[in-house]
């Protein structure tokens, strides 16, 4: 009995691997991905499904990766024109593109996807707050009609709510999408989707940007929350792509035959923001002092492994609008300890309050980092793990009894400073995401000045831009951790891989090859 | 002619308190076609005797001395599928609580099927005619109907006919009873002992009835062993025990027996109570509760006296008499 | 006649647990101090979205309103829509839910097979070698906590021996080359329907590890019980009367006693059939095992209510369902139970 | 079978019987020795500060050698003075989560069982809810209302945990309640009070005891699938399901130990602890001391 039990259990351990390994006569990419695709829907969904509307939609214009010549380039806009006022924007259409669905591609098909978007509301539809009409004009012609001077040609290169679907697919609702529909522009269609666990794309043959050898046919998003397994299959070459695998065994991978790590900046960075309306970080002293007991050199070189860089203000590095000459807090404990006297806290003595999204072990990390240095100060840190939504609660519901330090990520929707700087700290009647509670008139009026100057001088919205980060720098209201690296793990035979920070993670994949 | 002896048969039991000494030297003859009772009080090594012969005693149980001579092997050093093939076939069994010994979870058909099925290869119909032949013959109504049904749906006394039916599947030789009435209302225990009678008179078979009660004995019987302690202190045929008991404790036993017309003042009861298995016991064992007791007693076992060709009795009182 | 009282008492009662589950996840959904609406409305809402999409779920509606709205959609058998991923939850869970029950059938099933007779053997050679190392083997089994066992059989069967894949529930080949249509949900039993033979071993490939992994706890379990029961069962005396009869010992074990000594096993699957389903909450998420258990740790990090309570009370009826099953089971087995 | 016995000399029954002691002996000694550890760990590791949560980066991913017996974690911290620190936390949980659902499930057994009616109805309802949640669940329903931490993920076990307990004290004090000297003693009038505290607590309280010894292993197995998943105890601080779920991202990729240790812990300590629990139901029951 139990002899034919062990019989039937090792002939199945035997048998089975026989049947796995089949000859494959198409050109197949595998994108390890390690979160699932929330939400389809090109109007409203602003998450990491991004990477599928990436290649399955497209945008009128597209934001350039870091290092090209221009800024943004043509996408399914072939030209575009703003008036002298910023005001009017006109979009000349691409000719001759048409919809998964057969339906062709004009101007009224992109005021109907864009009007979509904005009724809808949700998402990232925002970005478009400053639209007043859109206007089809001619076959081909589209023009947006704004109320405020805006750099429209940027906001629509967004890597959320930008995307153009096709007419039939605007009438749909959000679960048309979400069962795996879509119809729109790109090089790859949804040939199947399974929720949490696998999709696949297939090659849009009347693409028309058109085909060529050794690009791919098939594309498969494989959803793997574990990042031990993404590890394995980048390794064993189940994956031909992959990213979110802790900092520290990049290193080892990058020595895996086979296999390159591409690490450069993104447009992401960590930042805990300081409390400014409690006691005691209600205190400008003390949150200078916080900013210089912070361990930046530790984190950095440690739990990034040396692949981010700290921060210098809230703009990354690689960005228009960041400061190299800004203030940047460093370690300086007896600094930290005078500050903290000149406060009234000579021996420390009081207790910080850090909370951070609980499945993050980066950012408990950075909290164990910090109390220890914290701890020689004098000051106590409590390290609270919560549930994003949890932690939000806590710190919009009553300020006074919110959280000390928040950590938080931020990436913009669309690349602007802006995104920062009135996300997080222009001043809220209600907190929304200036979780430091930072209200400053002068830092307020500086940066209203630069968001509507920046439709038509960029340079001088960026100089605005740098003043309201040095009063916000003085004011200690968030510390600068860390600016993120996007860290992509690629088989060495995919050629033509470039990390575009503006679409985080999007994997273009009509320009691979293999 | 003996069917069935037991030689100096030594049992103990394996506790966490020590040895437990059950039997401690037992003899006895079942002559063939006879009954044979077994009695004693509670805790005198009965049921450990009739479990010995069928070796059905527990894990921690070991025999330490003695031969069980049936036929012509010797039932303690048979193989054990030798004696698988004994078991029923041979030497039955009938216990003494037909609700616990009747298994809940199968019908009464199906559980005589199993028995016949182990001892007589043959058709299933077959089978099924035989069952209800011996559900018949145990004197059980509409044996169809009673094949059908579960042993909780039978009353007690059907329950045992039950059983009966079952020991008597395989057509044994010997059948040990063991308390067999015991759990019974004292109305159906007659018609058991008339049945058990008639089947042992019809079929010819031997049986050894172990019981506490000697009016059972007593009607049911031709041989008799009394058991104290795991000894066996007196033994003869019934019609010779009954009307004279030469050990002083079987005196006691008999005495204890309500006879037609007594009153309940007349009872005598014996004092004090058996000893523990845990003891080593150099004289007789009834020592300690003996009326007659003298100092030998205590210091060393007596032998058997014998008072008849089928009468024999182990106590001093008659050595003494028989010596000198 | 008999039975089918018995069967509408067991049916009450569990209408009756049914209920008190219900009313328990209601209280403990609405003490979950969160803001659904901002999570419906995506990673980084406008607080004017918020507010509409509020309105839209009929949040702001009082307390009872919604109790009623949830109730009256659940009774219909809509189970209502995740607010992370707007998708409906019975769509889902008809994805997710066979996936975890394939395995933790597999898993319960590798217990009761193995575990059954292992421990009638060890219940009926008490105080041997095999008793001993039975014994050793079972308290190992309870004691051992699954999700390292799981990073341990990783480490073996994957990297070490490389016999046996690292997570998920199919190979990327059989989606794409021989897919399976989709019946049941239940990958075994549609590939078989389909004589869809290679992707058939593929899924089972891909069961193994997890199943075995998980079946780690109801085995212990199962031998345990079973051996009790089996000692219990052999010390009756119908067991000395079968013995006394002279029936095989293979009968005896494997047919009298088992019968009885299964009783009480029975009643432990289904409790460790319950556990299995949690223990696979944690097993699923180190294999990628697309079921309940990686679907709702996904909904706490994002505070989803409406997907956590979903599950809890599929869950829970499927407890129930399962208790209700071993009743039935025992009823049928045992002729007394019938008559209570 | 049984019967083969028969003349053998029976070494097997007291072999068992000592092999039966010493595991429950080892279990015991081993139990002693962890929770010695946990107490004394401050005097027993040179790293007490890092078992504490005190990082060392010059130590970061060490692995296993004289310095560090177990290696350190990503933080550097010795993972001996983890494990002392985090047995802490993990037994303390086990502990306190049987601690709390027999004091709630025992008086609310002994109660329904011994008035009965409607009470006793209302009560083993009540059990079959609570016993239908799976403990997971429920667990993570609390920690998204009240917050992960290693008290809620305690409060959530325990209140899964507590329905056995009732039903246990309910079933033992329904067949005390029966027996001649309660029925006496209500028979004269002896207050109901009195009756409970005096005959019926004392005698339940055996079996309770005993399931409790049994149960403290599984609670701890419990604990520590929460504290795998982040709703246990709470950063810096670690039990050993934290420390297993830190290592588990490294476990693969060459950094084994981080995971194997703490992971081990758990199986040794739950096995004591079982192991411990038969050896008390066997010797607290004659009658299993008998047939086994």
């Amino acid at each position: 009995m139990k002899r034919a039990l062990l019989l039937i259990l090792l002939l199945s351990l035997l048998l089975a691997p026989l049947a796995v390994s089949v000859a494959q006569d198409r050109n197949v990419f595998v994108y390890g991905h390690p979160v699932a695709f929330p939400n389809l829907d090109p109007s409203s969904g602003n998450s990491n499904e991004n990477v599928v509307m990436g290649n399955v939609y497209e945008t009128l214009t597209f934001y350039n990766a870091p290092g090209s010549d221009e800024i943004l380039s043509p996408k399914l806009a072939v030209s575009w024109e703003s008036s002298e006022d910023s005001l009017t924007w006109t979009f000349n259409l691409r000719d001759g593109v048409t919809f998964h669905d057969g339906a062709a591609f004009n101007a009224a098909a992109v005021k109907k996807a864009l009007d979509r978007t904005i009724a809808i509301g949700e998402g990232s539809a925002w970005i478009y707050w400053m639209i007043d009409s859109i206007e089809a004009v001619d076959e081909l012609v589209v023009q947006f009609n704004l109320n405020t001077p805006a750099p429209l040609d940027l906001v629509l290169s967004a890597g959320y709510a930008a995307w153009i679907m096709s007419p039939n697919a605007a009438d749909q609702d959000n679960a048309w999408f979400n069962d795996g529909n879509a119809a729109g522009t790109g090089p790859y269609m949804i040939a199947s989707n399974e929720p949490g666990q696998r999709m696949v794309l297939e090659a849009n043959p009347n693409y028309w940007g058109g085909w060529s050898e050794g690009q791919f046919d098939t594309i498969v998003f494989e959803i793997v929350e574990d990042p031990t397994v993404l590890e394995q299959m980048i390794r064993s070459g189940d994956a031909d792509f992959t990213y979110s695998l802790p900092f520290d065994n990049y290193g080892p991978l990058a020595d895996a035959p086979g296999l390159s790590v591409v690490v450069t900046p993104s447009f992401q960075n960590l930042l805990i923001l300081l409390n400014t309306v409690k006691e005691p970080t209600s205190s400008k002293l003390v949150r200078q002092a916080l900013s210089y007991s912070f361990p930046y050199g530790d984190v950095v070189s440690s739990l990034y492994a040396g692949l981010g860089t700290q921060a210098r203000g809230p703009i990354p590095a690689n960005m228009w609008g960041h400061g190299a000459d800004l203030l940047q807090y460093s370690q300086d404990l007896d600094k930290a300890r005078e500050l903290l006297a000149e406060a009234g806290y000579p021996d420390g003595g009081f207790s910080v309050v850090y909370t951070h999204v609980a499945s993050d072990l980066d950012e408990q990390q950075v909290g164990e980092l910090w109390r220890a240095s914290l701890a020689e100060i004098g000051v106590d840190l409590e390290i609270r793990g919560l549930a994003w939504q949890a932690q939000w609660d806590l710190a919009i519901n009553d300020p006074a009894s919110a959280q000390d330090a928040f950590g938080f990520y931020w990436w913009p929707d669309y690349i602007t400073p802006n995104s920062w700087l009135t996300g997080m700290f222009v001043s809220e009647d209600e907190p929304f995401f200036n979780l430091s509670y930072y209200s400053n008139p002068a830092f307020d009026d500086l940066i209203a000045e630069a968001s509507s100057t920046s439709g038509i001088d960029r340079a001088a919205a960026e100089d605005l831009y740098l003043q309201a980060q040095t009063l916000l720098l003085e004011d200690a209201a968030a510390i600068y951790v860390v600016d993120l690296p996007d860290i992509h793990v690629v088989r060495d035979d995919v050629a033509g891989y470039v990390n575009n920070p503006g679409y985080p993670h999007v994997v273009f994949f009509y320009d691979l090859t293999r | 002619m003996a069917i069935l002896s037991v030689q100096n048969l030594h049992v103990q039991f394996k506790t966490p308190f020590g040895a437990v000494y059950a039997l401690r030297g037992i003899d006895f003859e079942l002559a063939k076609g006879e009954i044979l009772g077994l009695v004693g009080e509670t805790g005198c090594g009965k049921s450990v005797t009739g479990r010995s012969i069928l070796r059905l005693l527990d894990d921690n149980a070991q025999v330490t001395a003695g031969r069980i001579a049936f036929e012509n092997s010797d039932l303690l050093r048979l193989p054990e599928s030798a004696m698988r093939e004994i078991r029923g076939k041979r030497i039955a069994m009938i216990f003494q609580d037909p609700a616990t010994a009747l298994n809940p979870l199968f019908t009464i058909g199906q559980q005589l099927a199993d028995v016949l099925r182990a001892h007589a290869p043959g058709a299933a119909a077959a089978r099924r005619r035989q069952s209800l032949d011996l559900l018949a013959s145990v004197g059980l109504p509409d044996p169809a109907q009673t094949a059908k049904v579960y042993p909780h749906q039978l009353s007690g006394g059907q329950q045992q006919r039950a059983m009966i039916a079952l020991s008597l599947a395989a057509k044994p030789d010997v059948i040990i009873a063991d308390e067999p009435t015991t759990a019974l209302d004292v109305t159906i225990q007659a018609q058991i002992l008339d049945l058990l009678r008639r089947l042992q008179r019809e079929r010819a078979i031997s049986v050894i009835l172990i019981t506490h009660d000697l009016g059972v004995v007593a009607e049911t019987c031709q041989q008799v062993v009394v058991l104290y302690a795991g000894r066996v202190v007196e033994a003869g045929a019934v019609a010779a025990v009954f009307p004279a008991p030469q050990h002083p404790y079987t005196q006691g036993l008999l005495a204890a027996l309500p006879r037609p017309g007594s009153r309940g003042s007349d009872l005598k009861v014996i004092p004090g109570n058996v000893p523990s298995g845990l003891e080593r016991i150099d004289g007789c064992a009834f020592a300690p509760r003996c009326e007659h007791v003298m100092n030998r007693c205590r210091a060393r076992q007596p032998a058997f006296t014998s008072f008849s060709a089928a009468h024999h009795a182990a106590c001093f009182l008659h050595e003494a008499s028989v010596c000198g | 006649m008999a039975f089918v009282s018995f069967l509408l008492r067991r049916l009450g009662l569990s209408v009756v647990v049914f209920v008190g589950v219900l009313l328990l996840t209601f209280i403990v959904s609405r003490i979950i101090p969160s803001n659904p609406g901002a999570l419906y409305a995506g990673a980084r809402p406008r607080p004017e979205q918020v507010a509409a999409i509020e309105k839209k779920l009929g949040l702001d509606k009082p307390l009872s309103e919604q109790f009623h709205i949830y109730v009256h959609d659940l009774l219909g058998g809509d189970l209502g829509e995740s607010y992370h991923s707007r998708r409906s939850i019975n769509a889902d869970l008809s994805i997710f839910l066979p996936a975890t029950l394939e395995l933790v059938i597999a898993a319960v099933l590798i217990a009761l097979v193995i575990g059954i007779p292992v421990g009638v053997l060890a219940g009926a050679y008490p105080r041997g070698v095999f008793d001993y190392a039975t014994r050793f083997v079972a308290i190992a089994g309870v004691s051992v906590p699954s999700f390292w066992l799981a990073l341990i059989a990783q480490s073996v069967f994957f990297s070490q021996l490389g016999w046996l894949p690292l997570g998920s529930r199919i190979s990327r080949d059989a989606t794409l080359f021989y897919p399976i249509a989709a019946q049941t949900g239940f990958y075994l039993i549609d590939a078989a329907i389909s004589a869809n033979w290679k992707a058939w071993f593929d899924a089972l490939h891909h069961l193994i590890l997890p199943a075995l992994v998980l079946s780690a706890y109801p085995l212990g379990v199962t031998i345990r019980m079973t051996q009790a029961s089996m000692l219990e069962a052999l010390s009756e005396a119908y067991v000395t009367a079968a013995r006394a009869a002279g029936l095989p010992r293979r009968v005896i074990l494997f047919k009298l006693a088992l019968k009885n000594a299964i009783m009480p096993a029975l009643t432990v699957v289904g409790l460790s059939f319950a556990y299995s389903i949690t223990g696979a909450f944690l097993v699923e998420t180190i294999f990628s095992w697309p079921g309940v258990g990686k679907y709702v740790t996904e909904a706490v990090l994002n505070v989803d209510f409406p997907v956590i309570i979903a599950v809890t009370l599929v869950v829970t009826i499927f407890y129930i369902l399962v208790n209700l099953l071993v009743d039935v089971i025992q009823a049928f087995l045992d002729p007394r139970l019938r008559l209570v | 079978m049984k019967g083969r016995a028969v003349l053998r000399i029976e070494v097997g029954s007291s072999a068992w019987f000592l092999l039966r002691d010493r595991a429950a002996l080892i279990s015991m000694t081993f139990l002693i020795l962890i929770v010695l550890s946990a107490v004394f760990a401050p005097l027993l590791t040179p790293y007490a500060s890092q078992g504490m949560g005190a990082p060392d980066l010059a130590a970061k991913f060490e692995p296993p050698g004289i310095e560090h017996p177990f290696g350190a974690d990503g933080l550097g911290r010795d993972q001996v003075a983890r494990l002392m620190f985090g047995a802490r936390r993990s037994l303390s949980m086990g502990l306190l989560v049987v601690l709390i659902a027999i004091v709630i499930g025992a008086p609310l057994g002994m109660i329904a069982g011994y008035i009965g009616g409607w009470i006793d109805e209302a009560v083993m309802r009540v059990t079959d809810v609570f016993l239908a949640f799976p403990p997971l669940l429920l667990a993570i329903a609390i920690a998204a209302a009240l917050g992960a931490s290693y008290i809620n993920a305690v409060v959530a076990i325990a209140a899964t945990w507590w329905p056995w307990y009732a039903r246990l004290a309910r079933a033992q004090t329904l067949s005390i309640r029966e027996r001649a000297y309660i029925e006496a003693a209500r028979s004269i009038g002896v207050r109901d009070r009195v009756i409970i505290r005096r005959h019926i607590l004392p005698n339940i309280m055996t079996p309770i005891i005993v399931q409790g010894a049994l149960d403290v292993g599984t609670a701890i197995l419990v604990a520590a699938g929460l504290s795998f998943i982040g709703l246990g105890t709470q950063a810096p601080f670690a039990d050993w399901g934290v420390m297993i779920s830190d290592g588990r991202l490294f476990f693969l990729s060459g950094r084994w130990w981080m995971s194997t240790f703490p992971g081990l812990a758990i199986f040794l300590t739950a096995m004591a602890f079982n192991f411990l629990g038969d050896g008390v139901r066997v010797a607290a029951d004659p009658r299993l001391r008998r047939m086994r």
